[in-house]
């Protein structure tokens, strides 16, 4: 076949787009293109990642837009990491879309999948840009999206969690822009290869401050203590599905952000120590908040944010166990907690209260069997995919002797399988109320994915030791990735 | 109590900010990719405005995440407001006649106005994001002018579909018959005529048709929400 | 030197709009100053005395007698962006008074924390 | 005679100048602060912007000045007024 278009990194991001532009001329012609349209988006842009992903593990593929060379053009880095996110985002983007499609009802769904798209179109640009104004604009693609869609649903509190969301997050956007600002301002570039080699230009005290900024602008969309109140009800406000995306996608591009950002630019032991801190006490707040929901979608909030303090406190380590456990750790949630989330919308509902579970193991037994899997894997039970991931986190903490990280993840351990046993045993224990109502096909298709990720990865840990090994060298690797971008 | 922790907090932002930029010379040159877009802008990209040939050649990939921003905002906007649309409100005066008629006059030469400056973004200050503004300005005053009326959503529509579609075939035809995304395939001309600097002036109204259509829609659909159920 | 100083009190002025005000619409008002505040600085940092505009608008122009077209340029695109999460925020008042009918955030219970 | 001449160098006037609109920027901003006619808040935003726009013509970025005269003395201004119509107008 001639190649008409080479396949590169940016059609992750053009694919996406040109649907967008493209749906409202659709669905003028037909209300049921709305729904494929989307659907063969992700699958195209799944088919990018089989393609391009082999290709990113050997070496990395750095495509230049509009052919200009770093640091005067944008370039895009197709590294191991980042491809191992892309590849990650558009799954979900595609099993979110095969959920959605009897399980959102709400109009306007044209606007809907415009939305969704472009949230996850956005955070893989987040993930793939070498340039940081570039990484803003993506920023700021991902947040609007994720603001309109915790909004999106218009009844009860919505629009006040969707309030507080875009208060939060346009000052998240303003310290970024504000840290570019400096950047710009003393080092002249916005190239992220260039910009780290001409760190050495920035006074000390300045790259501090600069690094509060980012630490603050990432740290509020990574949902960072404490900087993370707008999530629970954002989480809870915005449609299940989305929800899922908003722990699988938005947090994640974020804290890859945070990462790539830290390590670049700001490679001094008090940053990663500093982040590595903070991760903990997310750690421990959350899953002590999370204890107390009885609203379903809130405690998944909770535990997700104790989720990514888990992942943020190894990947302060700063050693290649620690990156690599921080970005299992990562994975893992990202595969888990979006099981979760549209698990339980398909049991409970919007209104996800507590009670809304009891009884459900003998009503939908796939289901309830699925979250079950889903709450043993975050809880890291073997044979389950968190199992090894919380085994490599505590790994990691171990080589560099921080023995009360280790007591510290052990107890929060203790603590979450308190809750999700809790919410298990609802399932089995409890009577429920005899109220029948099926579960479309391809919505339980779409947890069964993910669940049989998590089985994959429980069985098969090595399957993707590979890639994470070359994700964890990559994203330590900085001379690598600066002569990489900037060899001409 | 509330105030003195903010007062606090806005002091602490504000000293370790102006820490940051203590050190920024101001006035001085700072440029280093600055000089090289001032140096290459017109043998390289045939614009002579160099801020246009920044915002449409060099870093075009902004723009365009810049144009998506617009439009999720409009998309976001619509869907939020949905099902808000009222009867249309009455308007508390009736728009005399000199206001209809001068609206209806005036608007053909705003439009002109708009569609000047985005055609010429890469001569002149100005472009696709200003020209579009105007535009919709130009909607915003028949929307006060004339009474009961509304914009043509669907042709507000169609027109944004079709230049956000124009901008992104510009990128993948670069990537298609040049090497790159948004890269610049046809010659770049004269500098200083109209038709120069390649496709940037395209893009550039595609972005004001875009740009125009999604604000007059934004504008349109506030306008005709309600108050809510009174 | 003044303009950065001044466009940090713009920022803080509407940070503390944000803070402090419990009228939403005031939020969003401290929203749009802090842009401003940005706006300028970032103008500002491209400022070169004695530089014109980076317009090659006439012969005998050098690239050594301009301004920093750079920040002019990302202005521009964050200009745009401060405008659309405007709306976006605003569409968002507008639903929460058609559902509260009161725009002070002490009276919706949810918007406190 | 002198005096005049001394007081009128382009430069000074421009210095003098640019300090009154940095000034009036930040009345401005200050009067929407303290503005409790929701109304009269938009205005002084709108007036932030206009001086602004100007500043940055001072600043030599022309694209800049024209952007933030399109974008914020006017659409940003009627976007917050007709949100101002569809609630209400003074805070409580």
């Amino acid at each position: 076949m001639p190649e008409l278009f080479p396949l590169s990194p940016v059609h992750y991001v053009a694919a996406p787009l040109l649907a967008a532009f493209l749906l409202p001329l659709v669905a003028k012609l037909s209300r049921s293109f709305i729904k494929i349209l989307p659907g063969l988006t992700f699958l195209y842009v799944l088919y990018v990642s089989a393609v391009l992903f082999p290709h990113a593990l050997q070496s990395p593929i750095i495509e230049q837009i509009a052919g200009w060379a770093p640091p005067l053009g944008i370039n895009l880095y197709y590294g191991p990491m980042a491809g191992l996110f892309a590849s990650l985002f558009s799954a979900l983007g595609f099993i979110v879309w095969l959920y959605s499609l009897t399980q959102m009802k709400q109009e306007p769904l044209d606007r809907f999948y415009i939305l969704l798209m472009m949230l996850v179109a956005g955070a893989t640009g987040i993930v793939l840009t070498g340039d940081i104004f570039n990484l803003f604009v993506f920023m700021e693609i991902t947040a609007i999206s994720a603001f309109s869609l915790t909004a999106f649903l218009r009844e009860d509190d919505k629009a006040e969690a969707g309030f507080k969301y875009i208060l939060i997050g346009s000052l998240a956007s303003t310290f970024v822009l504000l840290g570019i600002a400096v950047l710009y301002s003393y080092t002249g570039t916005l190239n992220l290869a260039d910009l780290a080699l001409s760190m050495e230009k920035v006074p000390l005290s300045v790259r501090v401050i600069v690094f509060g900024l980012f630490l603050v602008g990432f740290g509020i969309e990574a949902e960072i203590f404490p900087l993370n109140g707008w999530a629970p009800d954002a989480y809870s406000a915005a449609p299940a599905p989305v929800s899922a995306l908003f722990a699988g996608i938005t947090v994640k591009a974020a804290l890859y952000a945070l990462a790539r950002v830290t390590i670049l630019l700001f490679p001094f032991a008090g940053s990663m120590a500093l982040i590595s801190i903070l991760g903990l006490v997310t750690l421990v707040i959350s899953e002590l908040a999370a204890l107390h929901q009885k609203n379903l979608f809130r405690m998944l909030a909770y535990s997700s944010m104790g989720q990514v303090g888990l992942a943020i406190a190894a990947l302060g380590l700063f050693t290649a166990e620690g990156v690599y456990a921080a970005l299992f750790a990562m994975i893992n949630h990202a595969i888990v907690k979006g099981m979760l989330f549209l698990a339980v919308f398909a049991m409970a509902g919007g209104s996800a209260n507590l009670d809304n579970l009891n009884g459900m193991g003998r009503k939908k037994p796939v289901l309830s069997f699925m979250f079950t899997l889903g709450a043993f894997a975050i809880i890291g039970l073997p044979p389950f995919s968190g199992f090894w991931s919380k085994l490599s986190v505590l790994t990691a903490m171990g080589q560099t002797g921080n023995y009360i990280m280790i007591a510290i993840v052990l107890a929060t351990t203790i603590v979450e399988a308190t809750y999700y046993l809790r919410a298990t045993g609802r399932l089995y224990l409890s009577e429920g109320s005899p109220v029948e109502s099926k579960t479309p096909l391809s919505a339980i298709a779409a947890v069964a994915v993910l669940a049989a990720g998590i089985l994959w990865i429980g069985f098969f840990p090595g399957s993707i030791d590979e890639i994470l090994t070359a994700g964890a060298q990559d994203l330590l690797d900085t001379a690598k990735y600066t002569e990489g971008v900037l060899k001409d | 109590m509330k105030k003195l922790l903010a007062t606090f907090l806005l002091g602490f932002i504000g000293f370790y900010l102006y820490t940051a930029f203590a050190g920024v010379p101001f006035g001085e040159s700072k440029m280093k990719v600055g000089k090289d877009y001032l140096e290459t802008t017109v043998p390289k990209t045939g614009a002579v405005n160099t801020v246009t040939s920044i915002v449409v050649n060099y870093r075009g990939f902004d723009t365009l995440g810049e144009v998506t921003v617009l439009f999720l905002a409009a998309t976001g906007l619509g869907a939020i407001l949905f099902g808000m649309k009222g009867k249309p409100e009455d308007k508390h005066r009736e728009p005399s006649s000199i206001l209809t008629t001068g609206a209806k006059a005036l608007f053909p030469i705003i439009v002109l106005l708009g569609a000047y400056i985005f055609i010429h973004g890469h001569l002149t200050p100005g472009g696709g994001f200003q020209g579009g503004t105007i535009i919709a300005t130009g909607v915003l005053m028949l929307i006060l002018g004339i009474k009961k009326f509304h914009a043509n959503h669907a042709l507000l529509s169609i027109m944004e579909s079709l230049a956000g579609i124009t901008f992104v075939v510009a990128g993948i035809l670069g990537l298609a018959f040049g090497k790159t995304f948004l890269e610049n395939i046809l010659p770049l001309g004269t500098p200083g005529q109209v038709f120069s600097a390649g496709v940037i002036p395209i893009i550039y109204v595609a972005v004001g048709f875009k740009v125009g259509a999604e604000l007059a829609g934004v504008l349109d659909t506030m306008m005709s929400t309600t108050r809510g159920e009174e | 030197m003044i303009y950065y100083i001044v466009s940090i009190i713009v920022m803080l002025i509407g940070l503390y709009a944000v803070l402090m005000k419990k009228n939403l619409i005031k939020i969003v008002v401290g929203l749009s100053l802090i842009d401003s505040g940005t706006h300028l600085l970032l103008v500002a940092i491209g400022f070169i005395k004695g530089g014109t505009a980076p317009i090659y608008s006439e012969p005998g122009l050098t690239a050594d007698a301009m301004v920093d077209p750079v920040p002019q340029a990302l202005v521009l695109t964050a200009i745009v962006i401060g405008v659309a999460v405007t709306a976006v925020a605003l569409a968002m008042v507008i639903r929460i008074y058609a559902q509260h009918k009161t725009l002070d955030i002490r009276k919706i219970r949810s918007l406190k924390w | 005679m002198m005096l005049l001449q001394w007081t009128l160098t382009p430069d000074l006037l421009y210095q003098a100048g640019t300090g009154i609109l940095l000034f009036l920027l930040v009345v401005a901003a200050i009067f929407s602060l303290v503005q409790k006619d929701l109304l009269m808040a938009i205005v002084g935003t709108s007036l932030v912007s206009l001086i602004l726009s100007v500043l940055f013509l001072l600043l030599h970025a022309p694209d800049v000045a024209l952007t933030e005269a399109a974008i914020g003395v006017a659409l940003t201004t009627v976007i917050f007024l007709i949100a101002l119509r569809k609630t209400g107008r003074y805070e409580e």
